[in-house]
């Protein structure tokens, strides 16, 4: 199990790095697409049946708005030299980058190997979560009952988003 | 479990909605509404300010009790600390609101204005009164998300550049925070704050509880814009129209980044004296770096931008000193007294700031320029703001009458007991410094006289923004009677009961 | 904003029901199998920026469009919230309460408020994505070169 | 082990990619890449050996189920990731529409 997880990945890491070199932003911007549907076959590996599903549609609609931002513009990412500024910020992300890692190589060394996760809070989700919630679908049981209030936060944010976006592209902001 | 609790978030939410409804069809009505939402949601924290002393209400929502002493669903707390917060967003949300009356006829489609404004109150309301790490985290979004298409209001050049530079950092930030609650889930299985300190209780990992609490330091020091983070405040705040850069630098910055920081790092971490240190640095850093960059500024918002880094700094830093002292375990009253200053620096700094901020609005709504050069000799044509103006340059300069001296001296009293001469002194060197910026603003804002600059066309506010204006410089007077003991006991007290002993809080959360 | 070719336009008008279909067929088994109000609403709104695509639509039709999901939106986001508030009078007084009956587990009608939540927010999910896909393609059309 | 390393390391690329890009779709991307690792992330932390989705059958019950807590998590992560994605390119087309580039410097130094 661990090992096809990691080839998924280790071809999703590549997805991604050629996704930021690509010289044509449409190619970056589909190669983004194949990264994202490769997670939801992880989602499958992964027994997550739900994620899956959201995962493949929202991914298809980024998709869309992405392709329809990129289209209509000249494709070719303006390629120039790294200017000083540009050295900076790159040194400054690898330094980042090292550090992060090396931290994260650590700290993982004392925690549960995949797939052996113990349960604390959850257990209670299980359990008796047929009868609680009456959902068959233990998931969307916790999604809808047991943290209903983060899902009206979640329908909120989509909301919010959507407003932003209509302001956002009006055509005339002041008077 | 008393019921009003749910209402901090309820009534914005069916609020903004209304307002996107109604607000279609009948023009004036949004105005008048979103306001009148407001000032119900101030009355409701005024009452929760005098009424939770001691005890703290938890809300658990959906009804789930916990089984065998783990909580199942998400609880909501309003204990003292977040009774001071709520009231501050809820204050200043409603000055605010009352202010861009007539402040927002400049710009366009003011529907969209007031349901975001709206919803930016809930999610802020919603992070203050939640207790599970990843409800802070949804409602965050909401707030963050409205305040992205707030920046980008006006939509113009430099707004558009502001937001999406914003957009970008404050979605670094979401990332690390989602990244840093999986870590604590990883380890902890849950996500009440009160629980997840109650599963570290039995002993963690050093380096991956370290590696922890930098992810969620620097996520919601994001948000704070504390100052490896600050590249995206000067220019948020400055784009963005004045009643929203009054909220944003007024609550936002405190309410989703500075209060979660002290909240979690109190409440859901065992405080490590590195981890302690380290914030201190941050804010000093924050504190001397933020007062260098406002000299330079002749743009008045991006000054009043730059100095609310260094005022947030002075707050971090204080804290910061509190937290050394609680995880060294050494002389408890200077903590508290250090937790004390910073927290009343916090609602010092969201009375003047925001006041300064809607005074910009106002000189930038008559004279139509930002630019200090370009000004002169307002006083005259516009007293009230250039009274209430220097009534806040004063409170945030540190003069004695006024709230901004008081909690200063606190906190420079609180790092001279407890041993840290240089942060008082750069404490000290930082306020004169302010005050000569201050001087700077007042004196090519209000009163240099230029007799070729045609002043005659320039005349005073409309009413809304005046009472809103007026209401707050009477709040920066009245705030400073927090310092006297009857009056402290009542609000400041509780708040740091609930931090000095965390198992204050997850008893009454939990009853460990 | 013109259409596509006939042969788009055909296929879409044999599958565009069919997925609308599926994605209120997810909406309203979630409580029963995998999906629920998201994944049922992102597909309804799929179904529908397939038909806007391939048939295109004059602009003001569009903009008339935009106007009257922002309605359902909305109206969609109010309803969940008001089953939210419902909890406090029914039940056991609580804000998020579950206080219609639970019936037998794995039947149609069975997770108490479940359902319900289901049905909104696959609307407003729905309505929401739509709306940000019409206003992008109102903008490029308005917007000047 | 190894999975949630290279899950890491996903990360990196993304966070990567929006400190050294010029290119405002090229940050979009990076921080979608960002978005999927974190999704990622979340989902190996669910997962059980042996565990079955987590949907009840009334005919046999007693089963290992994965976590569904992390799942139910991720649900409303992917939608916040959709809302700022969409909110970004909102303000991507409108940058590209009024100066005509996606580089963030010749944005810098354009006026008006």
């Amino acid at each position: 199990m661990e090992l096809s997880i990691s080839i998924i990945i280790g071809l999703m890491i590549l997805g991604a790095l050629y996704a930021i070199h690509a010289k044509d932003l449409l190619s970056s911007v589909i190669a983004c697409g194949i990264v994202g549907y490769s997670l939801v076959i992880c989602f499958l590996l992964l027994k997550a049946p739900d994620l899956a599903i959201v995962q493949i549609v929202v991914d298809t609609i980024t998709l869309i708005i992405m392709v329809a931002v990129v289209l209509d513009s000249s494709r070719e990412e303006s390629y120039s030299k790294l200017d000083t500024k540009g050295y900076i910020s790159a040194a400054t992300g690898i330094l980042m980058i090292v550090v992060l890692l090396y931290f994260f190589a650590i700290s993982v060394q004392s925690l549960d190997v995949l797939g052996t996760s113990s349960l604390r809070m959850a257990n209670y989700y299980i359990e008796g979560a047929a009868q609680k919630t009456g959902s068959a679908n233990l998931v969307t049981g916790v999604v809808f009952d047991f943290r209903g209030y983060d899902t009206m936060g979640e329908a909120v944010v989509l909301v919010t988003a959507v407003l932003g976006v209509l302001t956002i592209l009006r055509l005339k902001g002041k008077k | 479990m008393n019921p009003l609790i749910p209402l901090f978030v309820i009534i914005p939410l069916v609020g903004a909605f209304l307002i996107m409804i109604i607000g279609r069809f009948i023009k004036e009505f949004n105005k008048y509404f979103a306001s009148l939402i407001l000032f119900s949601l101030a009355l409701i924290s005024f009452y929760f300010l005098f009424t939770t002393r001691e005890n703290s209400f938890v809300y658990k929502v959906g009804g789930w009790e916990p089984i065998n002493n783990i909580p199942i669903g998400i609880y909501m707390v309003m204990d003292g600390f977040t009774a001071i917060v709520v009231c501050i967003i809820n204050f200043i949300g409603f000055l605010s609101a009352f202010y861009s009356i007539s402040y927002i006829k400049r710009y366009t489609s003011e529907n969209y204005f007031y349901a975001l404004f709206c919803l930016m109150i809930a999610g802020m309301n919603g992070v203050v009164i939640s207790g599970d790490i990843f409800n802070i985290f949804v409602f965050l979004e909401i707030s963050v998300i409205s305040s992205y298409a707030l920046v980008a209001f006006g939509v113009e050049k430099n707004e558009l550049e502001a937001s999406f530079k914003y957009q970008v950092l404050g979605g670094l930030a979401s990332f690390l925070i989602l990244f840093g609650i999986g870590f604590l889930y990883w380890k902890a299985k849950t996500l009440n704050i009160a629980d997840i300190k109650g599963a570290f209780s039995n002993g963690y990992d050093k380096t991956y509880y370290l590696f922890v609490q930098i992810l969620i330091l620097s996520g919601f020091g994001l948000k704070a814009a504390i100052i490896p983070f600050h590249a995206w405040l000067p220019d948020a705040h400055s784009s963005a129209p004045s009643p929203i850069s009054a909220m944003l630098s007024g609550v936002l910055i405190k309410a989703v980044g500075i209060y979660v920081i002290i909240r979690l790092f109190f409440n859901m971490f065992y405080i490590s004296e590195g981890m302690s240190v380290l914030i201190t640095t941050l804010g000093t850093l924050s504190m001397v770096i933020g007062v260098f960059l406002a000299i330079g500024q002749w743009d008045i918002k991006r000054l009043l931008a730059y100095h609310s880094i260094s005022q947030m700094g002075y707050v971090v830093m204080s804290v910061g000193i509190g937290m050394i002292l609680v995880s060294r375990g050494v002389r408890n009253e200077v903590a508290a007294l250090a937790i004390t200053g910073g927290i009343f620096h916090l609602i010092n700094h969201a009375a003047f700031k925001g006041l300064l901020f809607l005074n910009a609005g106002a000189i930038e709504y008559s004279t139509g320029t930002r630019d200090l050069r370009e000004m002169g000799g307002l006083a005259k044509a516009m007293p009230a703001t250039s009274a209430t103006s220097f009534v806040a340059s004063l409170s945030i300069s540190g003069i004695p009458p006024f709230n901004g001296f008081f909690s200063k001296l606190i906190i420079i009293i609180a790092a001279v007991m407890a041993r840290f001469y240089l942060l008082a002194a750069l404490a000290v060197i930082v306020s004169i410094i302010t005050l000569a910026s201050f001087m700077k603003f007042q004196r090519y804002a209000f009163y240099n006289e230029d007799p070729d600059k045609k002043k005659n066309s320039i005349k005073e506010v409309p009413f809304p923004m005046l009472f809103s204006m007026i209401i707050l410089s009477i709040v920066c007077l009245l705030l400073s009677i927090l310092v006297f003991p009857g009056i402290r006991e009542l609000i400041l007290t509780p708040a740091i009961d609930i931090l000095m002993d965390p198992s204050k809080y997850s008893s009454q959360i939990i009853g460990m | 904003m013109k259409g596509m070719t006939l042969i788009v336009k055909k296929s879409t008008q044999l599958i565009a029901g069919i997925i609308f279909m599926y994605g209120i067929y997810v909406i309203v088994h979630g409580h029963l199998t995998p999906g629920g109000g998201f994944a049922g609403g992102v597909i309804i709104a799929g179904s529908l920026i397939l038909v806007t695509l391939a048939y295109g639509g004059e602009f003001l039709k569009l903009v008339k469009e935009e106007a009257g999901t922002t309605i359902i939106e909305s109206m969609a986001t109010i309803m969940v919230i008001m089953i939210a508030t419902a909890g406090f009078f029914f039940g056991t007084k609580i804000f998020f309460n579950n206080f219609l009956p639970r019936g037998v587990v794995a039947q149609l009608i069975s997770a108490g408020v479940i359902p319900l939540y289901n049905i909104f927010v696959g609307t407003e999910v729905a309505a929401s994505i739509f709306i940000i896909f019409l206003s992008l393609v109102i903008f490029k059309e308005e917007s000047p070169q | 082990m190894t999975a949630y390393i290279m899950c890491f390391i996903l990360f990196l690329v993304g966070l990567y990619g929006v400190i050294t890009r010029r290119n405002l779709v090229k940050i979009a991307v990076s921080m979608s890449i960002m978005e999927i690792s974190t999704f990622l992330f979340f989902a190996l932390l669910g997962y059980i050996d042996g565990g079955v989705a987590p949907i009840v059958d009334p005919a046999d019950p007693v089963q290992t189920y994965v976590d569904p807590l992390p799942q139910a998590l991720v649900l409303t992560a992917i939608v916040i990731g959709l809302a700022t994605t969409s909110m970004m390119m909102a303000i991507i087309i409108r940058l590209y529409r009024k100066y005509g580039t996606f580089d963030i410097r010749e944005i810098k130094n354009l006026k008006g």
